[in-house]
């Protein structure tokens, strides 16, 4: 731009603002105190709410009001047992099941798939007021935070009636089935194979980290189809019901103590060609779509870590503790956690006005991952010598939530990715650092 | 809710980063460094005409009657070239004084001649000991025993301290209050005092993640084209999570810093947003500094290359204001609701 | 000046390190973890035969009458497997105690019996809420209003607290003050009760360099043979640099544990040498588990890993006597002069 | 070892223990207070002193009470000007001289070349007083901590007799010339040329990031002597004047604005065979030898970095600051310093012992150039908005010695070898990792 362009450019600026309406000053936009009125923030007159305004709506308000309402009333007083365990899931699942009767089991979907056609706002909105509200962990998120965005992008119209409605019902439950033993970080050598037979194919081999595989009726993964194909290529991505013949499901203990995960065996299990999500050989991009559901926006609300803070400050509170270090530690968690909310209102922004949030999903991964596992670990400290008290230890507090957080954020930086994998795609898709 | 700045916002933010990196590459810095008066020699008038001198300032007075969401996007520029211009001075923290104080003669006079750049304001507040560009500014916004005076340079006393950055001019300044204007005291300056102190921390940390931005673009840049061990050492791992992670912090800091502008604009939320901003960005622009400064090893370590022109900006700025663990500390006292933040810096 | 083992302390070092990687491998601890008591079914026999039980003992009790510097290596070692005994407790404090408290029938009895094995004992500080091993001991040392008691186990009321570490039974226990026999009291017991807190806190630290030896090794030969992208992920840099910094944390640790035990030996610095060693101990150990995890990744995410028994061990151990915090702040406390330790640990 | 062997072992633990003489105990080796006679730690009964004692012994003592006495009365009052630069550099040579006339220069050499014979602790002493008098930096390190270990390992007689003393006595000044424009971490790939001709060597190229390179008389680094071997091979440790024919010098300002390093180019310089150190072709492993010392023991004293926390301990009282998590980084300095302190005690020993200590000496490289980084951090923190102010501003604290400290300790983590390569270093040599 030469200088001359410059000028012109800030000739047209100022002759934007001086045609826009001036002064709408609400209440809110009072600097109070300082006897100056204040200004708006410089907007395009012909769309007045193009700008930052980080007020909800009154519909959305009232949608929170909403949702606080049913959750103080419905969720369960005393914690249920872990999601987890075989009988955890059982109650779990009773509560999911509620949640769809209200109809919060995925507020975003379109009404006829369980849900009630909520915008991103009301998402968010709403995943606050269930984490505020400490309710139960969903059971069901592999479906409807992994799958089910696949299956609203590639899914055939079929598939997505036959599916999503059951799914927000928890009537049926699904696993996923990415990883295998020689394949974790390196998802793309995967080596479970299917082979084409008449009306579809026969799978075999291993997934191995199936959350939740021991309790759930279906689980979804890719396969390699065409043997020839490197890498990336030949794989298609399938659906399987747990209890087909020739799968055996091996429950796998975490750390925690929970049967959190399942080892799924494949020996020749027939499906059908309308159990694959979207084409052929295709499967890689079909997954990646996913992962980046799973890393970026779906599955780890700014609710979700606000909440932890709250609780925190509370734990810190009550504690009694004095420590100016650790108090120091629970300033930077809240806002570590207000932090991602104010990226999120970003990413949501962005993603409204039709930008694809791509490789930038990792430093989000990275970033939620490594908050969580800190933010646990202030804990830890607060409760000191009781820090090693787990549920079952009549003084431990908080029913030993806290300790079991440590455990599960460790896994953070671990699955979707580890932190890694997502510091390499920063450094080489992000900020386009050689590869070789 | 919607969190994005507008095409104009944008525009003027483009105006002004194009016309920084024609009129201010790394070699104008470079010699602000060298001047009498740590700034560049044309730089001024240039702002001035663009408008951006008086952008906070009301039309009456020339100005563009901005709010700090318009102008935010403008300092993340002026760190992205560390421009050596008393910007967050005469435009972030000086013209808002004016524009907030009553009308007066003395005041309307100046505050006009600082949109034109007639004028080149400083300002000296009671929580900072030094005051920057006191040779070169016509100026002096002060704060003294709680009122706001106006002191034409003529009559300040100078002692200067120098700063790691040689194109932030430090001075110590004493004047006499007798050839000093009230333009406000009392009720009317304390809030007028109290948002100027927000206006300078908000735009320090918008001119930091700026710096950060060019910092990391200049390690990245670096370690695409240095080869050791045959290849280039961007493909080495450890370089590449270095990198990775000065640039998500910065990325995590430059939301947190729009939200503090919405927060000045609105009067909402003010010290909790403005003290995230100064906190991320702080830490975020100081990771950057050592983390570039490690990925070019021994050449980094040398004035001969420009990243020390952003660094030690980064290093001063990170401080004025108060550094992160001050500002974490003032959140604290809101969120904790314990006490009152500390006095000392 | 001399900063080394004598080839007597690491021979006994050495047949401690043999017997345990013979009879407790993981397997054992494993085993442990199921068990009624969380104890192994031999091990303490075997601990007993070689002198280590009453190695703090004197002679004429039956025992060897050694100092922290010369049982300091046995206690890494005992980290190093994970041993699943009350080792701390019995021959790291409440032998120590006994030691110390004026001779009497009761006190040498317990104390012979400790030395042969026959007996098992447990402590009970004011400083640490929980009694570990409680339902298997035999005996349990109890501080109470700054008296030392010497409690059967029959006395003694139980409530079980669960442990992250299975094989670490905690109880909060109960007894009648008219069913112990007092060992000590008064001025007698307060130094006795001051060094048994050292003995315990150093110990611990001992405990916690074995374990991230052990984690930190069991990263190295994972990394070495899982493969990833065709090739072992042990030479991608951030794996290599991840358990680099791990196994210099701990590194640095060990040296300052062995300072600690020279202290304690010595009764010179105690304080502050006690505390490196915690401090040091307890963050090299945690930073070790959490690197030796990342390493893993999702196997060393279930206890079908070996990894999480000596992970789990070192996240309670890190908090037991005081985390790296408190004692930071307790060396503060002598180092800059400036008040009393922090009564809460 | 079997069962058997272990009760073997512990019967012969015993029987030495029933043998060594008992309770000789001292006054410092009662447990105050416990009224508990105190055992000495286990000694094998025909060495008494084999054990840990980190008393210094009366001889010590002597010795650490002359140096404090000299260097109380000799140390110059007024900081020096900085050695990196011109004027600084002659003043720091004059205060060298006089440190060489006193028989503190070089005290662990032997006394032939102008040292004292001292032993290894006693050089630990001499640092430690050093450093808490605060006495100038010594602008001879690159000659007696880098080049004098090589020449006590490699050099010929004649060289030691010829190069030591001079050196020692800061009569003769030297540089090193290790890095190349593009050889830095990778040093092995050095290009500048050293060809044969008669009774010597032609060298041409350009070293860079000599340090002082500009204000010394000497030089000395590797040439590449056989062009046809590859990286390691071939290479050639030279010592070269400043001022011979053909050698240009241009000074390269440091990022505290010295002229702290310098380029010096080679164009044709003559070096007779007088002037290689070790065999030709073998710089690679002279070279390394100097390259350990450097990360090692010699160069970075615990003295040091005791003497850094104490300022930084003044400092923060001084401050008035009560920031508990500024005070937690000042004791956290405080301690650092004490563990880098502790395992130095270690290393000598061991090195007393007749080991050798190889790779390791990188875990010390990273741990006391990370420490140094930090400590300065802290006291910017501390000194907060006057920070930023350097040596000139009269209002700087301690003549901005913590803020141009700042700037030295950020060389600390790149030269010496970077702590990138450091890492690999003990990723692969001391842990084993597999390097392909």
């Amino acid at each position: 731009m030469s200088a001359a362009d410059q000028r012109r450019a800030c000739a047209k600026l100022k002759h934007v603002l001086v045609e826009r309406p001036r002064r709408s000053n609400g209440p809110d936009q009072q600097v109070a105190g300082t006897g100056a009125s204040r200004r708006t923030a410089l907007r395009p007159h012909n769309d007045p709410g193009n700008t930052v305004d980080l007020n909800w709506s009154d519909s959305e308000e009232r949608f929170r009001s909403e949702v606080r309402a049913w959750l103080a009333a419905n969720v369960p007083t005393e914690p249920l047992p872990s999601g987890d365990s075989r009988e955890g899931f059982a109650a779990h699942i009773e509560w999911e099941k509620k949640l769809f009767a209200a109809g919060y089991a995925a507020v975003s979907w379109p009404e006829e798939y369980g849900g009630r056609g909520s915008s991103l706002w009301e998402w968010l909105i709403f995943e606050e007021e269930y984490y505020r509200a400490n309710a139960p962990n969903r059971v069901t998120q592999n479906g409807i935070f992994l799958l089910a965005p696949t299956l609203f992008e590639y899914g055939t119209d079929e598939q997505k009636r036959r599916i999503l409605k059951p799914m927000a019902a928890a009537e049926v439950t699904w696993a996923q089935g990415w990883s295998e033993p020689n394949s974790g970080s390196d998802l793309a050598s995967l080596q479970s194979r299917a082979v084409r037979v008449d009306g579809g194919w026969r799978l075999s081999g291993q997934k191995t980290w199936c959350t939740r595989g021991s309790f759930c009726d279906m689980v979804f993964g890719l396969f390699r189809s065409d043997p020839d194909a490197q890498r990336h290529s030949g794989l298609t991505y399938f659906m399987v019901p747990l209890d087909a013949e020739g799968v055996t499901v091996r429950a796998v203990e975490r750390l925690d103590g929970d049967e959190g995960f399942a080892e799924v065996f494949f020996e020749d299990v027939f499906v059908p060609d309308t159990d694959i999500i979207g084409e052929v050989n295709n499967g890689w991009k079909v997954a990646m779509a996913t992962a980046s559901s799973e890393r970026g926006l779906s599955l780890r609300s700014p609710g979700r870590f606000m909440a932890t803070a709250t609780r925190l400050i509370d734990l810190y509170r009550r504690s009694g503790c004095s420590d100016a270090r650790i108090r120091d530690e629970v300033i930077r968690a809240w806002m570590d956690a207000q932090a991602y909310n104010i990226t999120t209102l970003q990413t949501v922004t962005r993603m409204l006005d039709g930008q694809t949030i791509t490789a930038e999903s990792s430093l989000t991964k990275i970033f939620w991952s490594d908050m969580d596992v800190r933010t646990h670990k202030t804990a830890l400290d607060i409760l000191a010598l009781s820090g090693e008290l787990d549920e079952e230890a009549p003084a431990a507090d908080s029913g030993g939530a806290w300790l079991k957080g440590y455990q599960f954020a460790l896994a953070g930086p671990i699955y979707a990715g580890t932190n890694e994998i997502q510091r390499n795609v920063v450094a080489t898709r992000v900020l386009g650092l050689p590869r070789k | 809710m919607r969190f994005a700045f507008t095409d104009d916002q944008l525009l003027f933010r483009d105006a002004v980063r194009d016309m920084l990196k024609k009129e201010c590459p790394p070699g104008v810095v470079r010699a602000a460094w060298e001047s009498d008066n740590g700034r560049s020699a044309k730089l001024w008038s240039q702002l001035a005409e663009m408008g951006v001198l008086g952008a906070a300032a009301p039309e009456s007075m020339g100005g563009l009657e901005m709010a700090p969401l318009d102008t935010v996007l403008l300092f993340e520029e002026f760190g992205r070239a560390a421009l050596p211009e008393p910007v967050l001075e005469h435009m972030g923290v000086a013209v808002p004084i004016l524009t907030a104080c009553p009308p007066s003669p003395a005041r309307d006079a100046v505050l006009r001649d600082a949109c034109t750049g007639a004028a080149t304001l400083t300002v000296a507040l009671s929580a900072t000991p030094h005051v920057l560009y006191a040779d070169s500014a016509t100026h002096l916004i002060a704060e003294r025993d709680g009122a706001i005076y106006l002191v034409a340079a003529g009559a300040l006393g100078l002692t200067p301290q120098q700063s790691v950055d040689r194109s932030r001019r430090l001075f110590t300044v004493t004047f006499d209050i007798g050839e000093a204007t009230v333009l406000a005291e009392g009720e009317d300056a304390a809030p007028i005092l109290a948002a100027a102190f927000e206006h300078a921390t908000l735009y320090s940390s918008a001119i930091l993640t700026g710096l950060a931005s060019t910092m990391i673009d200049m390690g990245v840049e670096y370690a695409s084209t240095r080869k050791q061990f045959g290849k280039a050492i961007g493909t080495f791992q450890a370089v590449q999570h270095k990198l990775a992670d000065a640039f998500l912090a910065n990325q995590f800091a430059r939301p947190v810093v729009y939200k503090g502008a919405y927060a000045l604009t609105h009067d909402t939320d003010v010290h909790t947003s403005v003290s995230m901003a100064k906190a991320y960005a702080s830490d975020a622009a100081i990771a950057a500094s050592e983390s570039v400064l490690q990925t070019h090893g021994a050449i980094g370590y040398t004035t001969e290359c420009d990243l020390h022109l952003f660094m030690k900006r980064a290093w001063a700025l990170a401080r004025a204001f108060g550094n992160s663990k001050w500002h974490r500390n003032r959140i604290g006292h809101h969120v904790l609701d314990d006490g009152p933040a500390d006095a000392r810096l």
